[in-house]
């Protein structure tokens, strides 16, 4: 920018990248990427999945992954040439001068050893500390990252931290070397909007206080207007525009980066008028939990307390909550493959058996599943069209090639993809299939859960549209489960929030935007991320953090009190009552609407 | 009176055809010379040196296995034999041309053949001090007969009515039927002479030439040399050491490569080499054959020609140089190998002849019969080389045999002489008397091809109180004629045992018993670390 | 927790006693299938009907199959054995001597096989896809398929007839100082390594390869942790329980699976103990070792899966 | 460490040899009979473990044989023979493993106490066992060897099973409501091919070897029928003069088991 400006910390010029597979030829990942940074600056590299972000991120350590190689091109960090230096040397660059923050804590942790050892290691393995020191110095950075026990919370294994946690432990490993460069691989990625707000506050004060260098990998330009100075924006492994970061989120320039912002922007897609109807799947005081039966007939852990939801035929009803709030096991039971305790289920007015076995072969067509990981859910053994065909057979519709085309032309896909299998498929791409694979079926109810989770905005917010699409073409109801409120708002008809097992609040998707919310609902509303510089500090201003332990869930109060903002002494002793407020929400809350606003 | 040395003479010339007991078996006569039956043996063919005590040998058999004992009743594998002829002696040994001479007997005598007054040798002990006394021996015989016992020689020990003491050293037998070759029975190695009351074998107590200081059933057995050996330099070697490796290649490496000094059983594939690496390699003619049974009793064998036909197509030429590389003697379907002193030499040799032997099947119709199969098995030496030959040889005239194959463990009891056509493999009896008694006579118990001929047997019935030896030959001989002609044995060759040795080893001569001079070797050998090489010609060390 | 990890050790030991009852029930049987008995063994040519009935009953062969299975399983409840047929020894004094002689070939050449194994294993998925890693898994696959009599045989000629160098026999009775041992054991450890290393090499590498590839390996490399602390510290603590499997898989063969290299090294091992006992119908002597092998391949098989259960159960205390 | 680059790409068409030679075995294994200079049993020389020449490509065996005839004739026998063991014992190895991953529970428990048990006797004991009570002939040959490798097979293949039954595509299938046959064959099976390839092959090797020690108990093929194994250990004695009789049979396991395990290999990578 200006002229004097002291050089940069990491030089990065016309770096390629190259990979194959293990007979394939090779194919270029990355070509001809330049950017600096400068010391102290945050950049931010943009990009969807594929866009080689996380290559360029590695090969910045000097790594490639198997099969990758960094082909040409001219790296610097920290006055070290990343490519001329040995096998041995890079070793004690690693870790000591560039750390590493992966995307997935809970798998880039190894399971069988305490994270203590894990986050001491660099600092021994680069003779930084001796042990003590190395521990202590740890414990110090667990307490900067606001951790629940930072005394003996390194004694855990991984499995014992919940995803934000270990987080921040990653966060702290990287640190304890005290490096001057450190890479964010997408780091909150998988978290809850909820959590994530506490770890990208706990990186912001690790920042002020350690002051290094930093590359901040993520496709959330939400975040990288929270994280970032500057940002580069990759797709294909080119560089599509660079700036600063106000620039690149307010003035885009090229097509690709207002194409991403847009699709981050919220927009209503559902904007048909909601029809009146009876209930085409009436759940009513689901009990869903496991363990030994207690002698009130409910197991002993409860995952799904006592929820009724009502899913009008045509409508789209969305289910929000963060990990562990039973989203997904209630829709398991809806879907017959999660036995449950209590209550009982509708479908078109008939009884829905709880077990899938002893569901008619109608309910069975009618009602279907699509899961939320792709790669699971298609078996990579299979062609998309012997999937599909398969489907079509099964519930004896027509089954010739015009007919399989029909489907994949209902999901947009080309009628060549039949012939592909899953793996040579994107994720989105992959997403199709598994919608097209209940859709073949002809249902009246679709169970979505989670299905745009694991894609990239662009991607996610295609699928989106199809969904409406096909609500409006086939008359299809949805039931929707996600943790994305931007996704809900412009989806869904009437919306379900979850927290702990229970259903705080039950509304339209139009009054969920106006109070009076329930205090979680208003939590949850928060936490989404906002494409505008100040919103974290706004955020963490207005509620604070709220580090250390959660206390547990009261038995007989309310279920959200330990979090509560607003609770009063009633909340940890009664259950709270539901009410209707003049939106229609139902709102499960000892406080009335005044003090809800 | 005879002077001793004509006596001695005589009775080897005597013995040596045949004739035992033309006479009463005049064994005063060796009882004065101790060193008659180990040392005549091991002084008859010199190899230069002079017999030495000392040393220690390591010997390698071929079978071995848990039933390996040391109860000379149940002895029934080379190992064995072996390892009981360490610790035991009989009443009688055999020499190398299988003529029988007292050893712990002084003397077998008998007027009429039936009754045998034995008279034994006094002064002898049991490895644990216990004088031999003729209890000792009447115990030692008549255990064979109870069946519970499972002895190997239960049928010979039936042949004998009474066995009585007479005296602290005196026995007498009394046979079922008159048999001028009684002593050669004596000589079986299973009848060797144990304590009396004997009924646990762990350790030998007997009177031989070793003690036992090791018996492992299957690994292996330690013998040292018994200082009170009652035939003075009848052992020389101070301890020798029996393991027994079945595995053909194992047992020649450890040969070669030096782990063990002796081993049985060479192949004759491997002389060559063996011989090239300056180890000797011990050839013994023997009256040992693996033979087809054809049985005359069941199914194509009934017929003469069929049994004519097979044996015409034996490529005995063949076998011989592909089974045994030319380490055998070519048989004639008779069960007396041609060093054999009874051998009947006049015979007409069968030959290869196919096309015959098409002629006959084709006469008879078996060409488009289906046959019954040959069976052969590894236990039975080389059978199974033997039905393949024979099988190409069928299918070259177009007859199809089919060969199976059995294994080795329980040949002998589920499928040797069970079958209309089988592999046997025969050893060497005591005497021609005994081979023809126990495998040709319609009784025998071994009967292989389920011969029946009054004729045979009659003059076996003969030929056995013929005290004449010119008469008894020409008997024998008319026998032999008689099997080859008739029986529906077919034995196209007499195996020779190759036993490979290092050259400190000395004393190993050839012996029809069988292999490692019959089963008997550790009496006979000593060691010389530096052996005479025949081409050291005077250089001082 | 712990009552826990007991609880599951307990129900495993269960499965396999429930395994070892249908052993113990199916050798029996299948041993009293064998045509012949131990009678006929012993006559071997001088068998005659009466003889081997004879011998028959005073063995008490004669009795039903049931009461003879009855009073042997009750033999077997009491510890004991039951008393050879061929030697009137004890089967136990007899299996006991041979089974500490199999034990220790099988505990060489474990010592010897498994590292090599673990090595080649390890150092193949290292370098996974290369031609070092083609070069172990061709010759791995060589040295499984040759038969092993074949690559005994070989090896005695160079090293004993040729070479001179060690002997061709492995007896006991010979070994009378370390170096002895050493040379007596050579071969036949490096026979049996050869049966064992190529299979154990192959399953290391499929293990290691899916733990290489995972993210926290990925992790350590980019902390700067050097290749050896990451296989030795990083690795190995995830991969035991899977290589315990392989493994006991391994062992269990060296005891019941070696009766060539006993029977061509003159060894006296368990294994020719068996085939020595079917072959002379010895049939409590062939129930003992059978039940030996099973008995171990369980025990091998239970213990693997203990330490996976203990491997895990360390970590999930929470 | 030299040997640690990655595969050149010019090498990639060799590692397609393999299943080319794999079906080179298996023609040679159907025709070998046919084009065979001489009879099995034939005599054909009078010197034993004679070396390669005009007349005899491979030498002669212990007998005089024709070692190329025999070889041929070894082959034939040995991959038809351990292909069938092999494919029936994981056949069924496979579909077991499969249906216990699937149904759980009792079935799962009782099938893999007794598999566990049957795998733990040595398998030299039950093959002589088999064939000594059903004789021995080509059928219960390939009968006995099968069920000795089933239970190994089928432990492989549970276990791969039961990785894949929890997936989601199972459950997809499973709501579907779809048998339990269409739930084997099509959406257990094609995902677990490339493993119990791997193991197909490896049993190959063991059946090879297997035969080879029934034979030499006595138990296996009849004359004049062979085996590869047979081959080598009936002409072991020729080792001493390095005669072609028994390298050319090693050799011929050596390729015949490697190549066809690289082959299997390389298919389960694909997958």
């Amino acid at each position: 920018m200006s002229g004097h400006s002291p050089p940069p910390l990491i030089t990065v010029r016309n770096l390629c990248l190259t990979g194959r597979r293990a007979t394939g030829p090779e194919t270029t990942i990355v070509s001809n990427v330049s950017f600096d940074v400068a010391e102290g600056e945050m950049l931010a590299l943009i990009g969807e999945s594929g866009s080689g972000k996380t290559s360029i991120a590695l090969a910045l350590t000097g790594y490639a992954r198997t099969g990758c190689r960094i082909a040409q091109g001219e790296l610097r960090v920290a006055g070290h040439d990343v490519r001329t230096m040995g096998a041995s040397e890079l070793r004690s660059f690693r870790g000591k001068t560039i750390a590493y923050i992966a995307q997935n804590a809970g798998a880039a942790f190894n399971p069988a050893l305490p994270l203590m050892e894990q986050v001491i290691e660099p600092a021994l393995t680069h003779h930084i500390l001796p042990r003590k020191e190395a521990v202590d110095h740890a414990i110090a950075l667990f307490e900067m990252m606001a951790l629940p026990t930072p005394h003996t919370i390194g004694a855990r294994y991984p499995h014992e931290c919940s995803g934000g946690q270990l987080q921040r432990i990653m966060a702290a490993m990287a640190l304890i070397t005290e490096p001057e460069v450190v890479i964010f691989d997408e780091p909150t990625t998988a978290l809850d909007v909820t959590t994530q707000i506490e770890v990208l506050e706990a990186f912001r004060v690790a920042m002020r206080q350690c002051g290094f260098t930093g590359v901040y990998v993520t496709h959330d330009l939400a975040i990288v207007a929270q994280m970032a100075d500057r940002a580069v924006v990759l797709k294909n492994g080119s560089v599509q525009e660079e700036g600063p970061t106000g620039q690149i989120l307010n003035k885009p320039t090229q097509s690709y980066t207002r194409q991403l912002v847009a699709a981050s922007q919220p927009h209503l897609r559902n904007h048909d008028a909601l029809p009146p109807a009876t209930p085409l799947l009436d759940v009513q005081n689901l009990m869903v939990g496991y363990g030994a039966i207690m002698p009130n007939g409910h197991p002993r852990h409860t995952i799904v307390n006592s929820v009724s939801l009502p899913v009008r035929a045509g409508e789209t009803l969305g289910i929000i909550g963060e990990s562990g709030c039973g989203k997904s096991t209630l829709i398991r039971a809806i879907a017959g493959i999660q036995p449950w305790s209590g209550g009982n289920m509708f479908f078109a007015g008939e009884p829905l058996p709880p077990r899938i076995e002893d569901r008619t072969p109608q309910q069975r067509q009618h009602l279907q599943l699509v899961a939320q990981n792709a790669d699971l859910v298609l078996n990579p053994a299979l062609s998309v069209g012997a999937t599909l065909r398969r489907v079509l057979t099964f519930y004896n519709e027509d089954a010739s090639d015009a007919a399989l085309n029909r489907v994949l032309d209902m999901v947009r896909l080309p009628a060549a993809v039949a012939g592909r299998y899953p793996t040579q498929l994107s994720g989105g791409q992959k997403q199709r299939v598994n919608l097209a694979r209940a859709l073949a079926a002809r249902p009246r109810l679709v169970l979505c859960d989670e299905i745009t989770a694991a894609l990239d905005t662009v991607v996610a917010a295609a699928i989106l549209d199809l969904m409406m699409e096909l609500k409006r073409e086939l008359g299809v109801s949805w039931l929707f489960v996600t943790h994305d409120l931007h996704a809900l708002r412009s989806v869904c008809d009437h919306v379900a929030v979850l927290y702990a097992g229970h259903c705080v609040e039950f509304s339209t998707a139009s009054a969920l935007n106006a109070p009076p919310r329930h205090p979680y609902t208003r939590k949850l509303e928060s936490s989404v991320p906002e494409m505008h510089p100040g919103w974290l500090d706004g955020v963490i201003r207005q509620n604070g953090l709220k580090p250390g332990r959660v206390a547990p869930i009261p038995a007989h109060g309310c279920c959200y009190m330990p979090r509560c903002p607003v609770a009063v002494a009633d909340c940890a002793q009664t259950p709270p009552p539901t009410w209707q407020a003049p939106s229609g929400a139902l709102i499960n809350c000892h406080l009335q609407a005044p003090d809800l606003s | 009176m005879l002077n001793r040395r004509n006596m001695i003479k005589q009775g080897t010339r005597l013995l040596a055809t045949g004739v035992c007991a033309a006479q009463p078996w005049l064994g005063t006569t060796w009882a004065e010379d101790n060193n008659a039956v180990g040392a005549g043996f091991a002084q008859a063919g010199q190899q230069g040196t002079q017999p030495r005590t000392g040393g220690h040998v390591r010997a390698a058999s071929t079978s071995g296995s848990l039933s390996d004992t040391l109860d000379p009743a149940r002895q029934s594998m080379a190992t064995d034999y072996m390892r009981g002829n360490m610790f035991y002696d009989g009443l009688v040994a055999l020499d190398e041309t299988l003529t029988p001479h007292p050893a712990l007997a002084q003397s077998i005598e008998s007027t009429d053949f039936r009754t045998w007054h034995i008279r034994l040798r006094s002064g002898v002990c049991f490895h644990d001090g216990a004088p031999l006394t003729s209890a000792d021996v009447v115990y030692s015989i008549l255990r064979h007969k109870a069946p519970e016992l499972g002895s190997q020689v239960h049928y010979h020990a039936m042949t004998m009515r009474t066995v009585k003491a007479d005296g602290p050293l005196g026995v007498v037998i009394e046979l079922d039927v008159p048999n001028i070759a009684f002593p050669s029975v004596l000589g079986l190695t299973n009848f060797a002479i144990i304590r009396e009351g004997t009924t646990q074998f762990h350790k030998a107590n007997g009177t031989g030439p070793f003690t036992c200081a090791v018996f492992q059933p299957g690994i292996r057995s330690v013998a040292l040399r018994n200082p009170n050996f009652w035939q003075p330099g009848g052992v020389w070697v101070d301890s020798l050491e029996l393991i027994s490796i079945s595995d053909d290649m194992a047992r020649h490496n450890a040969l070669l490569s030096g782990d063990v000094d002796i081993i049985a059983a060479v192949d004759p594939r491997l002389v060559a080499l063996i011989r090239k690496r300056n180890i000797a390699v011990l050839e013994s003619p023997t009256g040992t054959y693996t033979n087809l049974a054809i049985r005359q009793d069941v199914g194509p064998g009934q017929n003469p020609d069929f049994v004519q036909a097979m044996k015409l197509l034996f490529n005995r030429e063949q076998m011989r140089n592909s089974i045994y590389l030319g380490f055998c003697r070519t048989g004639n379907d008779q069960p007396l190998p041609p060093e054999h002193r009874d051998c009947n030499t006049t015979l007409p040799q069968t030959e290869f002849e196919p096309d015959k032997a098409r002629f006959l099947f084709k006469k008879n119709g078996f060409l488009n019969q289906s046959l019954p199969p040959l069976i052969c098995s590894p236990a039975a030496n080389g059978s199974v080389e033997m039905a393949v030959l024979l099988q190409n040889a069928a299918q070259n005239i177009g007859v199809k045999l089919d060969v199976r194959r059995m294994p080795a463990d329980g040949y002998w009891t589920q499928s040797w002489m069970r079958f209309p056509m089988g592999f046997g493999n025969v050893n060497p009896r005591a005497s021609a008397d005994m081979t023809f008694a126990v495998s040709f006579a319609s009784t025998a118990p071994w009967n292989e091809s389920h011969w029946r001929d009054p004729r045979f047997d009659q003059l076996l019935a003969l030929s056995r109180q013929e005290p004449d030896t010119t008469k008894r030959h020409a008997l024998y001989n008319d026998m032999q004629a008689m099997i080859r002609a008739g029986s529906g044995v077919c034995i196209p060759s007499f195996i020779t045992s190759l036993d490979g040795f290092h050259p400190r080893i000395q004393g190993l001569r050839p012996h029809q018993g069988g292999q490692l001079m019959g089963y008997n070797f550790a009496r006979h050998i000593w060691v010389d670390e530096q052996p005479t090489r025949s081409t050291a010609g005077g250089t001082a060390p | 927790m712990n009552a826990k990890l007991g609880i599951a050790i307990a129900r495993r030991l269960g499965a396999s006693c429930v395994s070892l009852v249908f052993v113990v029930v199916a050798v029996f049987f299948i041993t009293s299938a064998l045509p012949g008995d131990v009678a006929q063994s012993l006559l071997g040519q001088a068998a005659t009907p009466d003889a081997v009935a004879a011998l028959r009953h005073s063995l008490r062969l004669d009795e039903p199959v049931l009461l003879r299975f009855a009073s042997w399983a009750g033999g077997l409840l009491r510890g004991d054995f039951g008393m050879s047929l061929v030697s009137h020894q004890s089967v136990m004094s007899m299996v006991h001597e041979r089974l500490l002689h199999s034990l220790l070939l099988a505990g060489i050449t474990t010592l010897f096989a498994v590292p090599t194994a673990l090595l080649l294993g390890t150092l193949s998925a290292i370098f996974r896809n290369t031609v070092f890693d083609r070069c172990v898994s061709v010759l791995t696959l060589c040295v499984v398929s040759v038969p092993e009599f074949l690559v005994a045989t070989l090896a005695v000629l160079v090293f004993a007839v040729q070479l001179h160098l060690l002997p061709a026999l492995a007896s006991i009775s010979d070994i009378h100082s370390i170096g002895s041992f050493l040379a007596a054991f050579s071969m036949p450890v490096a026979t049996l390594g050869c049966v064992i290393v190529g299979q154990m090499a192959r399953m290391t590498r499929a293990v290691m390869v899916n733990v290489l590839s995972s993210s926290w390996v990925e992790m350590a490399v980019l902390k700067g942790v050097s290749p050896t602390a990451i296989i030795l510290r990083h690795v190995l603590p995830n991969v035991v329980a899977p290589l315990f499997n392989v493994m006991a898989l391994s062992l269990s063969y060296l005891l019941g699976g070696v009766v060539i290299v006993e029977s061509v090294f003159h060894y006296p091992g368990i294994a020719s103990l068996m085939v020595d006992s079917v072959a002379s119908r010895d049939i409590p002597l062939v129930q003992t070792c059978a039940l030996i092998f099973c008995a171990a391949y369980l025990l091998l098989t239970t213990l693997a899966d203990v330490v996976a259960l203990f491997s895990t159960q360390e970590r999930s205390r929470a | 460490m030299m040997l640690a680059f990655p595969l050149p790409r010019y090498l990639t068409p060799f590692l397609q040899a393999p299943a080319l030679l794999a079906l080179l075995w298996l023609l040679l294994a159907l025709a070998g009979p046919w084009v065979a200079p001489y009879l099995p049993g034939e005599v054909v020389s009078t010197t034993v473990f004679a070396p390669i020449s005009a007349r005899h490509w491979l030498g002669t065996d212990y007998l005089g044989r024709d070692v190329l005839t025999r070889l041929l004739y070894g082959t034939s026998s040995t991959v038809l023979l351990c292909a069938a063991s092999t494919v029936m014992a994981c056949g069924a190895g496979a579909f077991l493993g499969m249906m216990a991953a699937l149904k759980r529970g009792m079935t799962d428990t009782l099938l893999s106490r007794f598999m566990d048990g049957v795998i733990s006797i040595p398998s030299l004991l039950s093959g002589l066992v088999a064939v000594a009570t059903f004789g021995s002939s080509v059928p219960v040959l390939v009968l006995a060897m099968a069920c000795i490798y089933l239970p190994g097979s089928y432990r492989t293949c549970r276990m791969l099973a039961l990785s894949i039954v929890q997936k989601d595509f199972i459950l997809a299938a499973r709501m579907r409501g779809e048998k339990t046959s269409y739930l084997v064959v099509r959406e257990i099976l094609p995902n677990m091919a490339g493993p119990v390839l791997t193991d197909v092959g490896l049993r190959f090797i063991y059946a090879v070897r297997l035969l080879s020690n029934l034979s030499f108990l006595g138990v296996g093929l009849q004359p004049p029928q062979t085996d590869l194994g047979s081959l080598t250990r009936e002409n072991l004695l020729g080792l001493v003069y390095g005669a072609p009789a028994v390298i050319a049979p090693a050799l011929a396991i050596a390729f015949l088991t490697v190549g066809l395990n690289l082959a299997l290999d390389g298919k389960g990578r694909h997958q």
